[in-house]
């Protein structure tokens, strides 16, 4: 019943969005659908039982997390877009609102679903809806943008459709009832035949891999995130990628239960380190910082993944940082937004003291970087130790030595573009632009860097079981 | 089980070759459009009794897969005024080559991969990997945007019929979002198509490479 | 008691810098919200201080362990002596700083960053106490963290000067370094201790890991405290940070690396010989290295930022000569050796933070910081003048000064080393003896250069020469600093106590309390007298000239030439002109001196520059090449969407194979 | 109490006598029969008599070189014991006391000398601490190897401790130790072939350029202060090299009387044998003192 809520009703907002001609309105169709969205969303939270929905349709704690970050994230994200589509009367605010909204009924629908095909076509549609959103702003590199989006983005959902139908063959394989669903894939894990599961595995690990930004398939990542305006920007690298992640744990939860989970690991320790690596090689002497947000956002996934990897203390740690890097992201996307606006240009040859041209964008960029690299007092801080003792815990020296290394290249890359972007003075034409931050584009931002610094300082107590809850859903090693 | 169905398992992958070797983007489209009827007539050939579903999915596929996704490229090619040459990164020859290698490897591959008993499997697999990486190839050594669309039809085709497997296993509505996905993705990408022509007045993909580190 | 009084003031402390936040810029508000914050941090600074004093009086230890909302470690606290210790340097420095900045960094004068200033003062105070007091992991890092940042803020207070940018990147990158370092250390010791709880190891559990903490510890906190090689970010921070900020990076935060590795050390029941030698080692060359680019510079900031660095080196050998202590079970050299680190943090954080002031005040007045500019300032700033040469007689640690008191614990036990009472022998730390007195002397010849070169003789610009003395409240900073280095040097008994309390802190676990005798092999009323005495016969000297006949007065004799001009006096860089060719091989100094070849040569301009051999040969174009190399990469990424989707085949075939 | 009386009168009255026979010897050794003995005392007598002429930019610190490094030297001398006596001030600790009261007088000194602004003085003063923190660490290894041979950390009980059997079985890092600090005693005062005290050439000078602008009763005090530094260092030499004592307090004064005139004999004949060093090779002759020094704690502890 909840779940019809939570999933029908921005479709609906969304028809609506295309359907009504007057653009006020639509506008305020965002925020209302947002409020809405949230509040359904707390209602779950408060009481779980609300979410008994069908085999197909489910609610764990997993899925509450994303749901509820995907929710927050909508909710900030469409004040921005408010006053976002103000500064651009000239776009048909159409398209705009109406994939926005099918975005969020989507990624609500893959965190509902536990039928992995319906997932699949959840996370296609996802692709699908926010392909013209990264095409809004109508330019030769937008288009190209989208084109590459759209083409990588898809063949790699179409191998992890491919994976789905070998887990599937997997169990039928083994003589047992096929079926997608995942309480009944995870119930005759124990039986379904190794070598397929294996293969499975792997598909569905790059190909919604691909979806979440892992290296080398985050290729897309930089060129989408580079050209779509900056909330899409959020809600890609905070919305989506959470979406892409909790499939992945979906189908790693299946091998766990198959007793697979050293070969599971194995993949994911070096993905993360591979991704973490690749973004901190991309990110140094970067001179774009929407795309260097972008690489960042690729090394994360490989923390998260990684931190999969490692598992023990580190799930926990995985599953926090999760939220953290959504959150962070969020903030850091919004001021980047913000600050390409003032300067009409993303590069640091242009760009430099934001934080005088722009108070606050300019601060939140600089305290999002200090977050977004590990520093307390923020949450990622914690998140980042914690998987850091894990791996030590479990005696991994190499590989925490590793992770640390390529954590502080990130932080040199990451830190040189982003000083120069806020120290300094502008230039005297920036300084003459127009673009003034309002209360409506400056707001949200601050609020998903005021909720990092309490997760870095005060995990709240529903949350925190929440996180124990999921993390107990991955953690069924033998 | 009927021979008929290992004739278009057959047929389907030598299509594949044909789609490799074609010069023509017409023709191209023409012959994915001739694979996709193909796809939809299997479903009726894997198991003896015939269900309404069996018939349904087969209908929607044939209507989807060698119809309408056609026409609509069909539609593009009209739109864009261009070269009709598929104009390949990797010679014709060569790519035709590399896919009868590829459908050797995966022939190759179905033997190591353990199969469950029914002898129809052992060809089932091979094709659809074949059809698989066919669908690579023509993603990755073909130069218009419009070619590489239809290496993503092929690549979803040897999907599909790796799902001939689990035909009873899938529930209907999957099928139908699956095929229903795959029409909005080729849409959406013809809608991007028609923007590239205009932008570039070209569907050369070596255009599209200003964005890069 | 002491507790809750130390965790109000670090409050008051933290929110001082906050009434300036208030957005919207109503000059009116400016001098107010500065005249508030600096009456909240004197206020912290009583607060804590009476707290500080009398834990270590008492020596009694008080916790507080509370649950609280992370997943990880607990907010557990503790105050014991070893802490207060640090702990006093903490509240003091920083309310005189902000005193001084009332003068020094007016808000009327800096609109812009004098808000931004006085918050990340205030936190970056707090966050110092934060760390001294921790005994949890978490809450350790968490301290350390913010402090590491707010001081990245205070040193890139300048931030549209791109000196202070560049300064600050070094300095962020340095700390973000040391952090790493510490991650895994405390990661460690968690594995070991299985809690986050700061406590000492079982030797047991210490065995596997102690090697792989200790190196980390060192190049951690040494990272922060400024031991060479490590000392890179240092100069740079502190001579483009306000002056009073530089006074408190250098006064007090590189003691909470000295404090992190004090700390650490103490979890460890038998740490090797090794240890302790490479301790020594490294403090040994720490001092060397540290005055010898001291002497090369003529910046006086960057001056007085290397002088730390080799009081750095002399805090380092008394702490390796303790470790050394503990290895081998000697009480006399833990309580001479740590007695005599611990008492040179106080003394380094009296006289530098001075010095610190001085050389504001002097900037303030003549507006450059070169010395060679200088000159001539005794007429011009007395008091500033009377001031600066006090602190540079502590820092030279002559007598009868504060300085000279803990170097002479250092050195009694490395003589003690040598088993004088024939006790066990560990005689290769009485070898750092000799370089401490090398150290001296050319600390002397550093203070020397200083003093005389900004000072003393004629102006050598027309800025210096129209230099004016400072303001009341400025010169009651420096004056309460250097009133502190008299006191403690010529009463130097009334420390032993209270440095007892912190060394047996440190002990008590492990090798139990420290004989009071061991530190008072050295009898501090002799050292008073002594003191009393000097001052005493040299007042006598001065009343004598006072009586004595009306002196003449006319220009300097320059064996007979006819006009001198202030640019004939010798220059500072002149003055150590010797020296710095003695050091050429450390040094590589990058002079530029004019060939003159015609017959009638034109003018030429000698210019000589001493860079920082580590940072600007070693560091830097290390980060050079590896941002030319990295970018290499860059050609996976070509934009060529065939060769993207190919990727994703090869990645799949790749882990299908590797699984 | 005696004792001290005789320390302190012997401390204030012997050094210009010390600077005398110098002097007379050099002469000696010139065919010239030289200035009285006593030629000294007179020069202060008339320079305490005189007016003095100061320089228009110099500050109290002017005044403090001279009387500052006085009092240092003064209160040195009272730590440092004389022949078979002990010092009237004697506590552990008090010969790294001594060392830095010598350093305190450096540091007034020549910042008295650039007080003046003047060239020269510069010059003198930057020579003076150059070298001086050479002969630091030479002083301390030789004082590290007394300690560890009389296992005391005081001037006095570390000079009357077995020295004379520790001649007997530690004899090399002994003589080692004494050469080191002979060394260091010459150039500490500026004696050849460190510096030269009556060269006429300001260019050469060390010390004496420093203080060129101190006229009158300073000059005199500074002139004092010299002549007590060699005093004092000029015992702990005489001590080391010969630790003999008779027992009776009597001859025991007259000995140590006798050793110090013997002292300034010694320095009168190498000062007249030798040559001045040119400035460059000054730090490799102290260089090699502390290497003296180095040697002979090694020998010691290994």
């Amino acid at each position: 019943m909840l779940a019809i809520g939570l999933i029908l009703f921005p479709v609906l907002m969304a028809a609506v969005a295309f359907a009504i001609p007057w653009a006020r309105p639509r506008i305020w169709l965002l925020p209302v659908t947002g409020a809405v969205h949230l509040a359904l969303v707390a209602a779950v939270w408060r009481r779980p039982d609300l979410a008994a929905g069908t085999a197909w349709l489910a609610l764990d704690a997993l899925d509450r997390l994303v749901l509820l970050l995907v929710s927050v994230l909508f909710m900030l994200c469409s004040v921005y877009a408010m006053g976002y589509l103000g500064y651009r009367r000239g776009r048909s605010s159409r398209v705009f609102c109406g994939c926005l909204l099918m975005m969020l009924a989507m990624m609500s629908l893959v965190a509902w679903s536990h039928h992995l095909g319906l997932m699949w076509v959840a996370v296609e549609a996802t692709t699908l809806a926010s392909a013209p959103l990264i095409y809004f702003n109508r330019t030769a590199r937008s288009i190209e943008a989208t084109w590459k989006y759209l083409l990588v983005g898809s063949v790699g959902i179409a191998l992890a459709l491919l994976g789905s139908f070998f887990l599937a063959y997997a169990s039928w394989h083994a003589g047992m009832p096929t079926s997608l669903i995942l309480e009944e894939l995870i119930l005759q894990a124990p039986g379904l035949s190794t070598p397929w599961l294996h293969a499975a595995f792997v598909l569905l690990l790059v190909g919604y891999g691909t979806k979440m930004g892992l290296a080398p398939m985050h290729t897309w990542k930089p060129d989408a995130y580079g050209e779509a305006p900056g909330l899409v920007g959020a809600m890609l690298a905070g919305g989506v990628t959470s979406c892409a992640f909790l499939a992945i744990l979906r189908v790693y939860r299946v091998c766990a239960a198959a007793g697979e989970v050293e070969y599971a690991a194995r993949i994911l320790v070096l993905m993360g380190l591979v991704s973490m690596a690749l973004a901190g090689v991309f990110m140094v002497g970067q001179r774009d910082f929407k795309r260097m947000l972008a690489y960042s956002s690729v090394e994360h996934m490989g923390i998260l993944i990684f931190g999969i990897g490692i598992g023990g203390a580190a799930t926990f740690g995985a599953l926090l940082h999760l939220v953290n890097n959504a959150l962070a992201k969020g903030g850091m996307f919004l001021a980047a937004g913000n600050i390409h606006r003032a300067y009409e240009s993303k590069s640091t040859e242009d760009v430099r003291g934001a934080m005088r041209r722009l108070p606050v964008s300019g601060s939140l960029f600089l305290v999002g970087f200090i977050a977004v690299t590990g520093s307390p007092p923020f949450g990622p801080f914690l998140s980042e130790f914690a998987i850091l003792n894990g791996a030590l815990g479990s005696g991994r020296f190499v590989v925490s030595a590793l992770f640390l290394l390529f954590l502080l290249i990130v932080f040199i890359g990451m830190g040189a573009t982003v000083l120069s972007v806020v120290q300094g003075r502008p230039s005297p034409q920036a300084r003459a632009g127009g673009y003034r931050e309002g209360i409506l584009t400056a707001a949200p931002g601050l609020i998903f860097m005021g909720c990092v610094l309490m997760l870095g300082l005060y995990v709240p107590g529903p949350l925190r079981a929440a996180l124990l809850e999921a993390a107990a859903l991955l953690e069924v090693r033998p | 089980m009927t021979p008929l169905f290992e004739t278009l398992l057959v047929l389907v992958l030598l299509l594949n070759l044909v789609a490799l070797g074609i010069s023509r983007i017409r023709a191209l489209i023409r012959t994915v459009a001739l694979q996709g009827i193909v796809l939809g007539a299997m479903p009726l050939f894997v198991h003896e009794h015939i269900d309404v579903r069996v018939v349904l999915v087969s209908l929607v596929t044939v209507a989807m897969k060698g119809m309408v996704i056609p026409a609509m490229l069909q539609k593009a090619m009209r739109d864009v005024q261009i070269k009709r040459e598929v104009e390949p990164l990797v010679g014709l020859i060569p790519s035709m080559m590399l896919g009868a290698t590829a459908t050797a490897l995966a022939v190759a591959l179905a033997q190591f991969l353990p199969l469950a008993g029914e002898h129809i499997v052992g060809l089932v697999v091979p094709t659809s990997l074949a059809t698989v990486l066919t669908g690579f190839l023509l993603l990755t050594t073909r130069l218009k945007a419009i070619s590489q669309v239809l290496g993503y039809l092929v690549l979803e085709n040897g999907i599909f019929i790796f799902g001939l497997l689990l035909l009873e296993a899938m529930p209907l509505l999957v099928e139908m979002g699956v095929l229903l996905d795959l029409l909005v993705a080729i849409f959406v990408m013809g809608i991007i198509l028609n923007h590239i022509n205009r932008e570039f007045s070209s569907l050369d993909t070596r255009q599209l490479s200003t964005l890069k580190d | 008691m002491s507790m809750s009084l130390t965790l109000l003031s670090i409050v008051l402390v933290a929110v001082s810098g906050c009434p300036g936040l208030w957005p919207g810029g109503r000059p009116t508000r400016g001098p107010a919200s500065q005249w508030m914050a600096t009456m909240l941090m004197l206020g912290g600074a009583i607060v804590g201080g009476i707290a500080c004093l009398v834990v270590l009086r008492s020596g009694q230890a008080e916790e507080l362990d509370r649950a609280w909302f992370l997943p990880w470690g607990r907010f557990a606290l503790r105050l014991d002596a070893l802490s207060a210790l640090f702990l006093l340097p903490v509240f003091v420095v920083p309310a005189l700083g902000s005193i001084y900045g009332m003068g020094y960094w007016r808000q009327a004068e800096h609109p812009e960053n004098g808000r931004r200033l006085r918050f990340f003062y205030g936190l970056l105070s707090a966050s110092m106490a934060m760390v001294v007091l921790a005994h949890d992991a978490i809450v350790f890092l968490l301290a350390w963290e913010i402090m590491a940042i707010a001081a990245f803020f205070l040193i890139t207070t300048e931030d549209d000067n791109s000196a202070a940018r560049q300064a600050g990147w070094i300095y962020l990158i340095a700390a973000h370094l040391g952090t790493l370092c510490l991650l895994p250390m405390f990661g460690l010791l968690a594995a070991a201790r299985g809690s986050f709880m700061i406590e000492p190891l079982p030797v047991e559990a210490a065995r596997g890991i102690s090697t792989a903490v200790f190196v980390l510890a060192l190049v951690g906190f040494g990272l922060k405290a400024g031991i060479f090689p490590l000392h890179v970010w240092l100069p740079g921070a502190h001579s483009n940070a306000p002056s009073h900020v530089s006074a408190l990076l250098s006064g007090v935060m590189l003691k909470m690396g000295v404090y992190g590795l004090v700390r650490t050390l103490g979890l460890f029941p038998a740490p090797p010989d090794w240890w302790g030698g490479t301790l020594l080692a490294v403090g040994a060359a720490t001092g060397l290295v540290g005055i010898v680019y001291a002497l090369a510079q003529h910046d006086i900031k960057r001056l007085l930022a290397y002088s730390s660095i080799e009081n750095i080196g002399i805090i380092m050998i008394g702490v390796g000569l303790a470790a050394v202590g503990r290895a081998r079970h000697q009480p006399e050299w833990i309580a001479l050796g740590l007695g005599g680190a611990l008492f040179h943090v106080w003394n380094h954080a009296l006289f530098k933070p001075l010095l610190f002031f001085a050389a504001g005040s002097v900037i303030h007045g003549a507006h450059t910081r070169d010395i060679d500019r200088l000159g001539g300032l005794a007429r011009r700033m007395p008091r500033t003048a009377v001031l600066f040469s006090l602190g540079a007689v502590a820092a030279c640690g002559l007598p009868p000064l504060n300085g000279f008191v803990s170097e002479l614990l250092i050195y009694a036990g490395l003589f003690g080393s040598l088993g004088l009472q024939g006790g066990p022998t560990w005689p290769w730390a009485a070898f750092a003896a000799p370089v401490l007195a090398l150290v001296g002397g050319l600390v002397i010849a550093c203070f020397v250069k200083a003093y005389g070169g900004i000072f003393l003789g004629s102006p050598r610009t027309p800025d210096s020469a129209a230099a004016h003395d400072v303001g009341r409240g400025m010169l009651w900073a420096m004056t309460a600093l250097a009133a502190g280095c008299l006191v403690i040097g010529l009463t130097p008994g009334l420390i032993i106590g209270p440095l007892r309390q912190a060394v047996t802190a440190w002990t008590a676990d492990i090798d139990g309390d420290v004989p009071i005798a061991a530190l008072a092999i050295i009898p501090m009323a002799w050292i008073s007298v002594m003191g009393v005495a000097l001052v005493a016969l040299t007042s006598l000297g001065a009343a004598a000239w006072r009586l004595a006949r009306p002196s003449r007065a006319t220009g300097t004799w320059d064996c007979g030439f006819a006009a001198p001009t202030p640019r004939m006096q010798y220059t500072a860089s002149s003055f150590t002109q010797i020296l710095v060719a003695m050091f050429r091989w450390a040094l590589w100094p990058d002079q530029r001196r004019p060939h003159p070849m015609s017959r009638f040569p034109t003018g030429g301009h000698y210019r000589s520059h001493v860079p920082d051999l580590v940072l600007e040969r070693g560091v830097l174009p290390a980060i050079r090449i590896t941002a030319r190399l990295l970018p290499r990469a860059r050609l996976l990424q070509q934009g060529k969407v065939q060769i993207y989707v190919l990727y994703i085949l090869v990645i799949l075939i790749v882990l299908l194979a590797w699984g | 109490m005696l004792t001290t009386l005789i320390h302190v009168a012997i401390l204030l009255t012997l050094p210009p006598l010390l600077l005398g026979v110098i002097a007379r010897t050099k002469a000696l050794f010139a065919g010239r029969t030289g200035p009285s003995v006593l030629q000294p005392y007179w020069d202060l007598l008339k320079l305490a008599r005189k007016g003095v002429v100061i320089s228009s930019t110099t500050t109290w610190m002017f005044i403090a070189g001279p009387v500052v490094s006085l009092a240092a030297v003064l209160l040195a001398g009272l730590m440092m014991p004389m022949g078979a006596f002990n010092a009237p001030i004697s506590f552990t600790g008090d010969l790294i006391l001594f060392a830095y009261l010598l350093a305190l007088s450096r540091f007034f000194t020549t910042a008295a000398a650039l007080d003046t602004g003047s060239a020269f003085e510069g010059m003198g003063a930057a020579r003076e601490v150059t070298f001086a923190c050479l002969a630091e660490p030479a002083l301390i290894f030789a004082l590290l190897v007394l300690a560890k041979l009389s296992g005391a950390l005081s001037l006095s009980p570390m000079l009357h401790g077995p020295l004379l059997d520790a001649w007997l079985h530690a004899g090399a890092p002994l003589l080692l130790v004494l050469a080191g600090l002979f060394i260091v005693l010459l150039a500490e005062n500026c004696r050849i072939p460190v510096d030269d005290p009556n060269t006429h050439l300001e260019l050469t000078m060390i010390h004496e350029v420093m203080v060129l602008d101190h006229s009158g009763p300073l000059f005199g005090a500074i002139m004092y202060g010299a002549a007590l530094k060699l005093f004092v260092l000029g015992a702990l030499v005489t001590r080391v090299a010969l630790p003999v004592e008779t027992g009776w307090i009597a001859l025991d004064w007259i000995l140590f009387t006798a050793q110090m005139l013997a002292l300034a004999v010694v320095i009168g004949v190498v000062e007249s044998v030798m040559a001045r060093l040119r400035m460059k090779q000054v730090p490799t002759l102290l260089i090699a003192a502390c290497l003296l020094g180095g040697f002979g704690l090694l020998l010691l502890v290994t």
